[in-house]
């Protein structure tokens, strides 16, 4: 089969399998059922993936490219598929990721009622489908279309718990929040058209700063950069896997390969670029000084997301594609393992706090080893993925003297080591809490995916110049002063934590100073900051609705009144005496006779 | 005599007729000024038709007076029975069509 | 018989109306039977007009001519456009949607549904009239039932007293059925007052012999009477299709009508009034429109983002829906105001979607008001727990509302904002846009709000979900949603062909008046 | 000459009389008064050379309506005035009454003296044959008409001034009409044992 069937295989098979669901009640109120057409669907596009990257990359370097108008009969308003490396790869990403997410929740949402596991699962499907739609999008345009469809998913599946507030209201900000960058995207892509006619990733245009800058602007709604970075550590309130698919490995990483797919925009848009390596360097110090003061595991990797998402972007604006493509990857398979991790950690004690946990390594080796795992790959420890990627980025950053980004990378690259064996100390090792003494492993269901993660988080990194080729870019390891001195930083954070965290326990005033400032900083100044611009939005809706009603509506209803009084006034005339009516009839014939033989 | 003169007679008459239409409390009465002021209407066909007009004028005359037969024999019955009815025919207690 | 599709397709409602007037009023099963027919043979005909219109060909097709008034050159000209097809589908939809949804309806179901019915075969009538006339005639007959049909079987909601204008309230009875009835009858006709003048300074300006659309469109008006006659046509239309500030008879009269009235008028009457401000102010006065284009679509913008941030603050679902409606409408108006095949595109399609997902919405709501006698927002919530389908389809309605690509809704937008942006009116545009994320907002927290969380509460105890007949009005208007957000071009490629007939002769005239001369 | 005299006197007559009719605050007095103006237009007619419109004029009006409106008069007596031959016919609005008259005639008279038709010629005076041949052929559709209406006021009359049941009066509905017949009762009544 050639790439553009197996794309189209990879494409429409889980898109079938929601509609499938979603059509058929039934079937989906059966759970498990369901749940395996789901699973189904996830696997044949996992096989399509892996196919055309089988294939070979011969077939890959022109890309296949099957497009159908959809607005017009045109090519310039067209849906379709484009298959290269760069979307073959991401596919193979996104449907692996996914594949591994749906099968751990089968075991992880185990307990749930079978209607609430066939929902999931239909929004499983639909949502592997748009982000397919996204990955393998010809066109700016179906871009968008996979972009939203994406974002709604998000919505639905963080709002999965619909019932608890707190996710409802997570959802809602989610969504809002994410279409509000949309905005930027809507008005980058109508740009574009407007200017060229067409949604082409290659066109060249003099407005192709402004679109860039639009579309960055929707890529920090979506990829969680300050300051629309707010709605990630809400997403949390969705199931853990859902988090680890959409909201760590996948989804939120969708920004970073727009920007790689529209790499020809940008590169006309040096500007963008420069503005992206400040907000992407800001975002990941920012977010990394947040995840130190966590008390909630999917807190802190929500927050160490934001930071690596931040790095990716530092990547991207200092025009080296391929190493932000690079650190998706990789951050794709061990963020997905941290996520599923410690969604077993939290499985097993019915907590997401920190401190519900400890000791928990040794009743569950086999998790906790995992979690090691991915943390010292995010930690970027060599040889671990994390290594091979974060390198790239420093050196990248370094080569296009963009110092400040820079510096701000090196700290939070030390933060990141610091907290993630803060977590790991705290959770897997030290005093077991009561809750985490009847903790046990996960069944075969929840394990599986997890070793394939591993393994993947453990040998991803090597791949570097295999993905380079089939990409088109050139890389090679090798040895830097920038590099090394970033994975010495990593390993110093690592210290500190242990040194901190570790049996020894030193450090006790700092760690005492940070729970207060975790708190501030979580709920008393970002979550204050969303409440008042909604609360703003609010109050101006009520304003405009009040002047609407009562001012607008006034002057309608006073014009009807004026009327109505006038009729009441005038309604005296009608003495319903006939005599009076003839006088009328009597002085209209005088002013008329007197009208004709006066005038 | 000349037309002017029978004409003016008329218009005389037709203006009595209007000023008790406009006065009369009484329904009869009403029907009395009436009867007066479409009695200064045939006055002027007759005229008409004698002064140049022709046989014409005076079939008018003719008709009007049936018509006028027709009127009086209606605004008697309804006199009558707005006088079953409120005991009364003065017209200006007979107001129903205020609004 | 097939030449006279369109003429049969309008009738066929009104001729189910004529056949209830000899059924008993008792007789409930067998008038719904008729209702229901009489709405999806004028569907089957509206599907008829779609499959056999000759996309190639263009221009107007099935034409007749039925003398009428021939001493004033009015004749029923029949014919349909590429708009038409399309517009003729929503109606068809809409109808039977809507005549489906009001099967449970048991006060007065004679005359509710003679009043619909014959409501309806006005709306097909102004969408394939090429009569001026005729057009105005159907355009009332359109709207005049909706005062009996607001007044009667409507329902009563609440305004406080407050404002400036506090001491009416006692004579006005602000938010009751009949001063909702009322004052929407009103606005409209004084909106139909000034339709009137314009129209007949166009017949006569162009000698008092015909009121022909056609001839109409080829007539070349003094550039002074353009002037005037647009403004008057636009606000008289505009009325109709709530643009400000003449919309506010659109949340009472909403809010009080019951649900199938709702659905119609929100999801096709609005639009006679934008499509009257398209088809007979822009296409029958191009220097007129070009003229004032810049303030249509400066007000559209103000309607979009304006009803959306009056809809985010209302408490009562159906004022919720109605505001909605009103910065939809905008987005309409601002697609015709671009005067760009996108734009105009973008227009005729929001009506079409927008018609599709408001009826969904009012259905939905007159479901919920049903099982749970509130409208009150803030005091509904969980009651996705009961039911789960009207959820769902309220999601989607939203979603489609908040223009989320696979539903019609984006498909519009889109379309609108790239006419906006193509247009150069950039100002236009960004309000329009962030009206869409408005929108956004409010949806979705009325979605959490009425089925998301805990409850429902003790008061809701007879909540369930929909039911047989229910469920077919709610899959048809859901199904149109989803299958026309996707293939777009099943109904797109009639509206651009005509868009590609009409737009010229406009764009030409657009320039004439950007030079200043060709007076 | 004569006739100048003749018409002086015939309009002095004709207005003194009109007047009198619609001033004086007898009813029966108002209509005998109407009945001299009548008879005066009568003589106006035989001066305007149309004999046969006098004597319609004498018979219709002077005899017919005249009566017809005396026997109105009696019919609508009020109670209070049962004893007496004065029948009240007073007037009001007169202030406001008289400006417009006044105005009006006013009108009349610029408008007549406008108009030239004083040297109107005279025509010769039909025959009451004529007259009869003239109904009779042009104007024969007019005059069936002209019965059919007759005929129409006749009936209408008669449905108007009916007198119903003395005990009915003012009811119109057929119910109460049934109920109040001898031998019914009203449904539901209890039957006197």
């Amino acid at each position: 089969m050639t790439p553009s069937t197996l794309a189209l295989l990879s494409l429409f098979v889980p898109l079938g399998a929601a509609v499938l669901l979603g059509l058929l009640g039934p079937l989906r109120r059966t759970g498990r059922p369901a749940a395996f057409v789901s699973v189904a669907g996830a696997l044949v596009a996992l096989a399509g993936a892996v196919a055309i990257l089988a294939g070979g990359d011969a077939a890959l370097k022109p890309g296949a490219h099957l497009v159908w108008g959809w607005l017009s009969a045109g090519p310039a308003t067209a849906v379709g598929i484009h298959v290269d490396g760069t979307s073959a790869w991401m596919l193979l990403v996104v449907t692996l990721v996914a594949t591994c997410v749906q099968i751990y929740s089968l075991g992880y949402l185990h307990d749930e009622p079978p209607a609430a596991l066939g929902r999931y699962f239909t929004y499983q499907s639909l949502f592997l489908f748009a982000m397919n739609t996204l990955v393998l999008a010809p066109n700016l345009l179906q871009a968008f279309l996979g972009w939203e469809l994406v974002g709604l998913v998000s919505y639905l599946l963080i709002g999965f718990y619909f019932r608890k507030p707190s996710a409802a209201k997570a959802a809602v900000k989610a969504f809002w929040v994410t279409k509000f960058a949309d905005l930027g995207f809507l008005i980058g892509l109508v740009t574009l058209y407007a200017k060229t006619g067409a949604f082409e990733w290659t066109a060249v245009t003099p407005v192709a700063g402004f679109v860039t800058l639009m579309l960055f602007f929707a890529v920090m709604g979506k990829s969680a950069q300050f300051p629309l970075h707010i709605w990630l550590p809400d997403a949390m309130e969705g199931p853990t896997p859902v988090s680890a698919l959409l909201h760590a490995a996948t989804m939120v990483a969708a920004g970073v390969f727009l920007i790689v797919r529209a790499e020809p925009l940008f590169a006309q848009a040096p500007m963008t670029r420069e503005i992206m390596a400040y907000v992407g360097g800001f975002t990941a110090l920012f977010a990394a000084c947040i995840a130190v003061v966590q008390t909630d595991i999917k807190k802190v990797l929500a927050y160490s997301t934001c930071s690596q998402l931040g790095y990716m972007v530092t990547a991207l604006g200092a025009g080296d594609t391929f190493a932000g493509y690079f650190h998706l990857s990789t951050h794709a398979f061990f963020k997905a393992l941290l996520f599923l991790g410690a969604g077993s950690l939290i499985h097993a004690v019915h907590s997401n706090e920190l401190k519900d946990m400890g000791g928990l390594f040794k009743k569950m080796p086999f998790s906790g080893a995992v979690f090691i795992i991915g943390a010292v790959a995010l930690a970027g420890v060599p040889p671990f993925a994390g290594f091979f990627s974060k390198d790239l980025i420093l050196e990248a950053v370094e080569h296009h003297h963009l110092y400040v980004p820079l510096a701000a990378l090196a700290i939070a690259a030390f933060l990141t080591a610091f907290y993630m064996t803060r977590t790991v100390m705290m959770a897997l090792f030290g005093a077991p809490s009561h809750a985490a003494e009847h903790a046990h492993e996960p069944g075969i269901d929840m394990k599986l995916p997890l070793g394939v993660l591993a393994l993947l988080a453990i040998v991803a990194g090597f791949g570097g110049s295999w993905l380079a080729g089939l990409t088109g870019h050139e890389y090679a390891f090798h040895f830097t002063l920038v590099g090394g001195a970033g994975t010495a930083i990593g390993l110093l954070g690592i210290a500190t934590g242990f040194w901190m965290f570790g049996p020894a326990q030193g450090g006790a005033p700092i760690k005492r100073g940070m729970a207060p400032v975790g708190v501030f900083i979580r709920y008393g100044l970002m979550d204050r900051l969303s409440t008042v611009a909604y609360g703003l939005m609010l109050a101006v809706g009520a304003i405009i609705a009040w002047i609407d009603r009562y001012v607008i509506d006034g002057v309608m209803n006073w014009s009807g009144w004026i009327l109505l009084v006038g009729g009441r006034r005038l309604r005296g005339l009608q003495t319903g005496n006939v005599q009076d009516y003839v006088y009328a009839v009597a002085l209209g014939i005088v002013v008329l006779g007197a009208w004709g033989i006066l005038r | 005599m000349t037309l002017d003169a029978y004409v003016l007679i008329a218009g005389f008459m037709f203006c009595i007729g209007l000023y008790g239409v406009l006065t009369r409390r009484n329904a009869i009465g009403i029907l009395v000024s009436v009867e007066l002021m479409v009695n200064a209407a045939n006055i002027n066909l007759a005229a008409f038709a004698h002064f140049g007009r022709g046989i014409d004028g005076q079939v008018l005359v003719l008709f009007t007076t049936a018509l006028t037969v027709a009127e009086v024999v209606v605004g008697l019955a309804l006199v009558l029975l707005l006088f079953r009815r409120r005991k009364d025919i003065l017209v200006d207690l007979a107001n129903g069509l205020k609004g | 018989m097939t030449d006279h599709i369109l003429a049969l397709t309008v009738a066929a409602p009104f001729v189910a109306a004529l056949l209830m007037l000899l059924v008993p009023g008792r007789n409930h099963p067998v008038l719904r039977v008729i209702g229901v027919t009489g709405s999806v043979l004028s569907l089957v005909g509206a599907i008829y007009v779609a499959l056999h219109y000759d996309q190639a060909k263009g221009g107007l097709q099935f034409a007749q001519n039925y003398p009428f008034v021939p001493s004033f050159g009015i004749d029923i000209r029949l014919a349909a456009d590429g708009w038409s097809v399309a517009l003729f589908l929503l109606t068809g939809i809409i109808m039977t949607a809507g005549s489906l949804a009001s099967a449970t309806l048991t006060n007065r179901p004679k005359e509710f549904y003679i009043l619909l019915l014959v409501l309806v075969s006005g709306v097909f009538g102004v969408f394939v009239c090429q009569d001026l006339f005729v057009f105005f005639l159907f355009y009332e007959i359109a709207v005049l039932p909706m005062y009996l049909l607001i007044g009667i079987w409507g329902s009563k909601g609440k305004v406080a007293p407050a404002g400036p204008f506090k001491s009416l309230w006692k004579d006005l009875d602000v938010g009751g059925k009949e001063y909702a009835a009322m004052k929407l009858t009103l606005m409209l006709l004084v909106g139909s007052a000034a339709i009137l003048v314009g129209m007949l300074a166009m017949y006569f300006a162009m000698g008092g012999k015909s009121f022909d659309m056609v001839a109409m469109a080829h007539f070349k008006f003094p550039r002074e009477m353009q002037v005037w006659v647009f403004p008057m046509l636009w606000l008289g239309f505009g009325s109709l299709a709530g643009v400000f500030p003449f919309h506010t008879w659109s949340p009472d009269g909403h809010a009080a009508a019951p649900t199938a009235v709702s659905m119609l008028h929100a999801g096709v009457l609005m639009k006679l009034g934008a499509f009257g401000v398209m088809r007979v102010g822009m296409i029958l006065l191009p220097e007129g429109a070009a003229t004032w284009a810049p303030i249509v679509g400066a007000v559209a913008a103000l309607n979009v983002i304006y009803g959306a941030v009056s809809a985010m603050a209302q408490k009562d679902l159906k004022y919720v829906i109605a505001y909605s409606s009103v910065s939809h409408m905008g987005v309409v108006m601002l697609g015709a105001a671009t005067l760009d095949p996108d734009g105009w595109n973008g227009a005729i399609y929001q009506m079409f979607a927008h018609g599709i997902m408001t009826g969904l919405f009012f259905a939905l709501v007159g479901l919920i008001y049903e099982r749970a006698h509130s409208r009150w927002v803030p005091g509904m919530g969980g009651f996705a727990k009961v039911m789960p389908g009207v959820a769902a389809f309220f999601t989607l309605a939203g979603l489609s509302s908040l223009g989320m690509p696979g539903s019609a809704g984006f498909v519009a937008e889109f379309l609108v904002f790239a006419g906006a942006w193509k247009s150069g009116h950039l100002m236009w545009a960004i309000p329009a846009m962030i009206g869409a994320w408005v929108t956004a907002v409010y949806v979705l927290r009325a979605t959490k709000m009425i089925f998301w969380g805990e409850g429902p509460s003790h008061e809701f105890h007879d909540l369930h979900d929909a039911k047989r007949v229910e469920w077919a009005a709610l899959w048809i208007l859901g199904t149109c949603i989803v299958a026309f957000g996707c293939a777009p071009r099943l109904v797109l490629d009639f509206i651009g062909k005509a868009t590609s007939e009409y737009l010229p002769a406009i764009v030409d005239a657009a320039h004439l008046v950007a030079m200043g001369g060709g007076k | 000459m004569i006739e100048r005299l003749l018409f002086g006197a015939v309009s002095t007559v004709l207005v003194f009389t009109a007047l009198m009719a619609v001033t004086t605050r007898n009813l029966v007095h108002a209509v005998l008064w109407l009945g001299m103006t009548l008879a005066t237009t009568a003589m106006l007619y035989i001066l305007l050379q149309a004999p046969f419109l006098a004597t319609l004029q004498l018979i219709l009006y002077t005899g017919g309506v005249l009566s017809l409106m005396l026997f109105g008069v009696m019919l609508t007596r009020r109670s209070s005035e049962q004893d007496g031959v004065m029948v009240g016919n007073e007037s009001n609005g007169r202030r406001r009454a008289l400006p417009i008259v006044a105005i009006m005639l006013g009108l009349l008279v610029t408008a007549v003296g406008r108009t030239p038709l004083a040297n109107a010629p005279v025509s010769p005076s039909p025959t009451t044959a004529e007259i009869g041949k003239r109904i009779l052929s042009t104007h024969l559709l007019a005059f069936e008409l002209l019965s059919v209406l007759l005929l129409a006021a006749m009936v209408g009359a008669i449905v108007l001034a009916r007198r119903k049941d003395a005990s009915l009066e003012g009811t119109n509905d057929p119910r109460e009409r049934a109920a109040a017949l001898p031998g019914s009762r009203p449904a539901g009544a209890p039957k006197e044992v």
